[in-house]
C-alpha cells in the first residue's frame, strides 16, 4: 500500500513503539501512585514532557498531556471560555472568540457550540488561498475579546497561517492567541516564546506517535478553567489516570521529529513538487491552497467531471491510499467547509482529492501514483455524463 | 473485497459497471441529479416491443451512484415498460446487499433516472404517458432533479 | 516486586499487547477514512466495541469509546446534565443530581463543579462499612432529580454497592441511574440489561488493558449532550479520531475477562481472606469496608500508632508495591474522604495501607507479604512515641 | 536510592534513622505535632555544659516527618543550645536535599521540637528563658502545637 493520507494518521515510527513497549507489562505503574513502580511511570512521563516541550521551546511544566488534537483544541477553547464567562455574565457581557472558517471542526464546533450557550463568535474569512489576514483579525477585536485561535497549518489544503503576525496582534490588544499546531507540530519549526504563543494544541497520531495521545501547551501565568475533573493530574487541568506508554511514544516522536524535522520536510517538498507540476498537467485539475506557504507534504486537488470518493476508491484498488478532504468528515454529505471558504463552487468541491506524503514516502510511489491518478481520472471521465 | 463503507456487490459493480457508456440514437434519455448535489446521472433506452432491448448509462458521482446504475441497467434490461417502471429504490439497494443510509438517495436517483428515459421514450413517440409516470416526471422537474 | 496496587492499575496482559501491536505501525488506518487502511481500523474497533459490549450484556451500538474511567464519569455526569440544563433553566428550576459521598474524584469533582453553575446535588450518607442505602437514595429524589451516580463498587474500601436495588429506584422514579464501575467491569459479573442501568463507566488499564482507553456504556435512547465537538466520532458524543490500538487491547481484555473471571475472584477472594486473617492477627488493626460484600481482591487496613505513608515505602523497600488510599490522592495531604465517610477518625485515617490484588499474584507472594508488614509495623510502632 | 517524591537524603535517613529512640531521664523533652494533623514528634536531649550531648527522637509519621526529625539530631548534636535553636526548617529542608512543597511543614515540625526540648530544659533548671524562645513556646501553645 502506498499510504499518501498522512494528515490523517500516520504509522507509529519503529523507535516509537520500541520506547513504549516496556510501559505496557513491564512498568505498568500509575504515575500517581508512591511506591517505586509508579514513581518509575511519573519518571518517564516528565522526561517524556520535556522532549515535548523542547520541541516548541517551551518549558515542561507548560505541557498538558491530552487524548489528542480534539480535546486539546476543545480545552483551549472551553477552558479559556470558561474561565472568563462567570464574570462576563454577571457584568452583561458576552466573551468574544475570533477564529476563521477553516479551522478543524474540533475548533469550529466547539466555539458553535459556546454560542448557544452566550458567547460571541467571529468567523474570519481567508483569502483563496486560504490565508487568514492579520489586519482583518485586528479589525476583528473589541473589548469583549479574550481569544483567537488561528490554526498553524490547515489539514485539507495545507495552507500555511500567518501565525507570528497574528501572535503579535493578540498580544498588543491583550487577546489570548491559541494555535491549532497539530498538521505542523514536529513538521515545522515552532517557538512559542519568539512566536509569543499562549496555547497550543498538538496531536500524537500526526507524527509518527501512537493514538489517544496529543498535548495542549499553556504558556504559564494563562489560567483554564479545567474540563475533566477528578483526582486532579495535568496541574488540576486535566483529570485521569495518564497514558504512560503513549505520553512516552508522544516525547520520542517528538525527539525523532527534532532530528530529521529540516532534511525530511525538505525531502517531502520536493517530491509534492514533482506530483503537483505532473498531475495539473491534466486539463481541467487545479491545486487548492497556496502554491509555496503550505505544508511540504500536502498537495489538494479539484479534477472536474468527477466525484473525489470515486477516485478515492479507485486509487485504494491500486494500493493508493487517499482522501478527500478531511477524514473526519467522509461521513458526511456536506461539501467540504475549507473549500467552500476558498472560494470554490460546490460541484467544484466535489472532486477534490488530497495527497499527504510522509516519511515512507519515496520517489516512486509518487511516479506510480502521478500514473495512477492520471489513468483513473481518464476512466471516470470516459464514465462522466457532463465530459464531452 | 467489500469497503466498510460498501457491500461487496457495490464496489463489483463500481470497479466494473455493466452497461457503461453513451447509446447513439437512443430511443428515450433520462437525466436526472445535479452537479451541486453531488450526482448527475444519464440513462440511455432502446425500446423494442415494448420492451427495453438495451440500457446504457453515464454517471459522474460516487461509487453508491456509479453501482445503483450499473444494477438498474441489470435490472432493467429485458423488462417490459410496465415492469421496468415498477424497479424502486429498494429494490436497487436490495440487489445490491444494501447502502449506507447517507446514500441511498444514490438508488433514488437511478430509478428515477430510469423512469424519465421511459418518459422520454413515450413523449418522442407521442404515446399517451401513464398517469403515475407523468406525476412522477412533473415532481422532478418542480424539483430541478430533471433535466 | 509483589504487585498489590492492582485498583491504581493493571499490567497489559500478554495477550492484550500482541492483540494491540499490529495497530500501531501496521494497520494503522484513521478509522474514519475510506481507504483500505481506514476501513480495516474501522473494523478492528468495531470488533472491540462487541467484545466489550458482551462483556456486560449490552449491544455494541451503547458503547462509547473514552479515553478512561475519568472522561467516561466527566461525560456520564455533564452529559446528563447539561442535556436538561437549558430547558430547566428556562422553568428557573435547578437539576438535581444524587450521588454519595464515597465516589471517586472523577464523580465527586464534576458534581462540586456543577454545583457551582446552577445544579443542585446530594451527597448520600454510607454506614460503617460503606454501603450506601436504596431507601436513603428514594427519599432524596424529588421532581427535579434527573440522575443518580451510584458506584458498583469503591475503589479503596472495596464495598460493593446494591447497583440492582438502586436501579430499580430510578426506574420507578423515571431518573438515569449511573454506576462508576472502574473497579468491578470485567471482576464482578455486570448485566446492564437486567439490572436495568442507564449508563456506566469502564477504564481499560483497570482489568489489564492499556491506559488512556475507557467507555461509557449509554443505554439505547439516553440522551447526553455531546462533551468533546469535533469531527463527530463516536455517534457525535465524543469527538477525536479513535485510539485503535488502545480500544483492540481494551476489546481483548474484555474477553480474557469474560473467560477468567470467575475462576479468578473466587482465587483472589481466597487469597484476600487469608491476608486478611494474619494481618488482623496483630492488635490495634482493622479492617476497613464490608467483611464479605467487598472486591475479591481489595484488603484496606487501619493500623494505629503509624503513619500509611511510611509503611507504604518501607513496603516497597522490601519489594511490595501497596497503596495509602486511592493512587490518585497521594498528593494531597487531606484524609480519605472515603475514611471519613465510614466514621473513621481523621486521626485513623493516617494509619491505612490498601492492598490491592490482581491476577499474578500468588500464594507465596502473600505470605511474604504478611510477614513483611507485621515487620514494618512493628518497626514504625517502635519510632512511634505514642504507642507504648 | 531516591524516591520520585523524596530525594536520597530524605529516603536514607527514612529507612536507617539516625539517633532514634527514646531516652531515658532526658534533660529535656519536646512535643510536637498532633495526629489529627498527621505526624507527631517527641525530641529528647541531654545537656552538658550548655552543650546537646545527646539527642535522640520518636516519631509516628511520613517519611518527611521521620528523616526531618533524624537530620536534625544529626545537626543538633553537640552544637550550644543559642547555636542548636538556630537550627531552621530551611537549613533541615536544605541538608535533606530538598522536600516537596506539600511536606516542607515536617522541617517545621523538627525545628520546633528542638525548640521546645530547650524550653523544656531552661524550665527544668529553672533557667531564665530567652525571649525570643519564651515567644516561639507561646505561639505554639497557642496554636496547640505543642503538649
Ligand atoms: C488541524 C487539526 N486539528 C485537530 C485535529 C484533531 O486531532 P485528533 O485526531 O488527535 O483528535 C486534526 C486531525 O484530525 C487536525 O488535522
Ligand atoms: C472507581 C473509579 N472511578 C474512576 C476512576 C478513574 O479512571 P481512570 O484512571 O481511567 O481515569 C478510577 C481509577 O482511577 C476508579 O477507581
Amino acid at each position: 500500500m502506498i499510504y499518501l493520507d498522512h494528515a490523517a494518521t500516520t504509522p507509529v515510527a519503529k523507535e516509537v513503539l520500541k520506547a513504549m513497549e516496556p510501559y505496557f507489562s513491564q512498568m505498568y505503574g500509575n504515575a500517581s501512585s508512591l511506591h517505586s513502580p509508579g514513581q518509575e511511570a511519573r519518571k518517564a512521563m516528565e522526561e517524556a514532557r520535556e522532549s515535548v516541550a523542547k520541541l516548541i521551546n517551551a518549558d515542561p511544566d507548560e505541557i498538558v498531556f491530552t487524548s489528542g488534537g480534539t480535546e486539546s483544541d476543545n480545552l483551549a477553547i472551553n477552558g479559556a471560555g470558561f474561565h472568563v464567562f462567570a464574570r462576563f455574565r454577571k457584568e452583561g457581557k458576552k466573551p468574544h472568540i475570533i477564529t476563521s472558517r477553516i479551522e478543524h471542526p474540533a475548533i469550529l464546533e466547539t466555539c458553535r457550540h459556546l454560542e448557544g450557550i452566550g458567547f460571541e463568535v467571529t468567523y474570519l474569512k481567508v483569502d483563496k488561498e486560504g490565508m487568514v489576514d492579520p489586519k482583518e483579525l485586528e479589525k476583528a477585536i473589541k473589548k469583549t475579546t479574550i481569544l483567537a485561535s488561528i490554526m498553524h497549518a490547515n489539514n485539507e489544503i495545507g495552507t500555511i497561517e500567518p501565525i507570528g503576525e497574528i501572535a503579535k496582534v493578540c498580544r498588543k490588544h491583550l487577546v489570548l492567541f491559541h494555535t491549532d499546531a497539530v498538521q505542523t507540530f514536529g513538521k515545522l519549526p515552532i517557538d512559542v516564546k519568539k512566536l509569543g504563543i499562549d496555547l497550543l494544541s498538538a496531536s500524537g497520531h500526526k507524527l509518527y506517535g501512537p493514538k489517544g495521545v496529543g498535548c495542549l501547551y499553556v504558556r504559564r501565568g494563562v489560567k483554564l478553567a479545567p474540563q475533566a475533573h477528578g483526582g486532579g493530574h495535568e496541574k488540576g487541568i486535566r483529570s485521569g489516570t495518564e497514558n504512560i506508554a503513549g505520553i512516552v511514544g508522544f516525547g520520542k516522536a517528538c525527539e525523532l521529529a527534532m532530528g530529521d524535522m529540516k532534511k525530511e520536510s525538505s525531502r517531502l517538498e520536493n517530491l509534492r513538487k514533482r506530483l503537483v507540476r505532473e498531475v495539473l498537467k491534466m486539463p481541467n485539475s487545479r491545486l487548492n491552497g497556496h502554491p509555496t506557504k503550505r505544508l511540504p507534504g500536502n498537495a489538494n486537488f479539484t479534477f472536474d467531471f468527477i466525484e473525489g470518493e470515486s477516485l478515492l476508491l479507485r486509487l485504494d484498488s491500486r494500493g493508493i491510499a487517499a482522501s478527500t478532504g478531511s477524514a473526519c468528515s467522509t461521513k458526511k454529505l456536506a461539501p467540504s467547509h475549507v473549500l467552500t471558504a476558498i472560494g470554490l463552487k460546490v460541484e467544484e468541491t466535489h472532486g477534490s482529492l488530497r495527497l499527504t506524503l510522509g516519511r515512507q514516502t519515496k520517489g516512486k510511489d509518487i511516479d506510480f501514483t502521478i500514473k495512477a491518478i492520471r489513468e483513473e481520472v481518464e476512466a471516470l471521465r470516459k464514465m462522466s455524463p457532463l465530459k464531452r | 473485497m467489500a469497503n466498510g463503507l460498501y457491500s461487496e456487490r457495490v464496489m463489483k459493480h463500481f470497479r466494473k459497471p455493466h452497461n457503461l457508456g453513451k447509446m447513439k440514437d437512443p430511443d428515450g434519455v433520462g437525466k436526472i441529479g445535479n452537479r451541486r448535489c453531488g450526482d448527475v446521472m444519464w440513462i440511455y433506452i432502446r425500446v423494442k416491443a415494448n420492451r427495453i432491448a438495451d440500457i446504457r448509462f453515464q454517471t459522474l458521482g460516487c461509487a453508491a451512484a456509479i453501482a445503483s446504475s450499473s444494477i438498474l441497467t441489470d435490472m432493467a434490461k429485458g423488462k417490459s415498460l410496465e415492469g421496468a417502471i415498477k424497479i424502486t429504490s429498494k429494490g436497487l439497494a436490495g440487489e445490491l446487499g444494501g447502502l449506507p443510509p447517507v446514500k441511498l438517495h444514490c438508488s433514488v436517483l437511478a430509478a428515477d433516472a430510469l423512469a424519465e428515459a421511459i418518459y422520454d421514450y413515450y413523449k418522442r413517440r407521442k404515446k399517451p404517458v401513464p398517469k403515475g409516470l407523468q406525476k412522477r416526471h412533473d415532481t422532478l422537474k418542480e424539483r430541478g432533479e430533471s433535466h
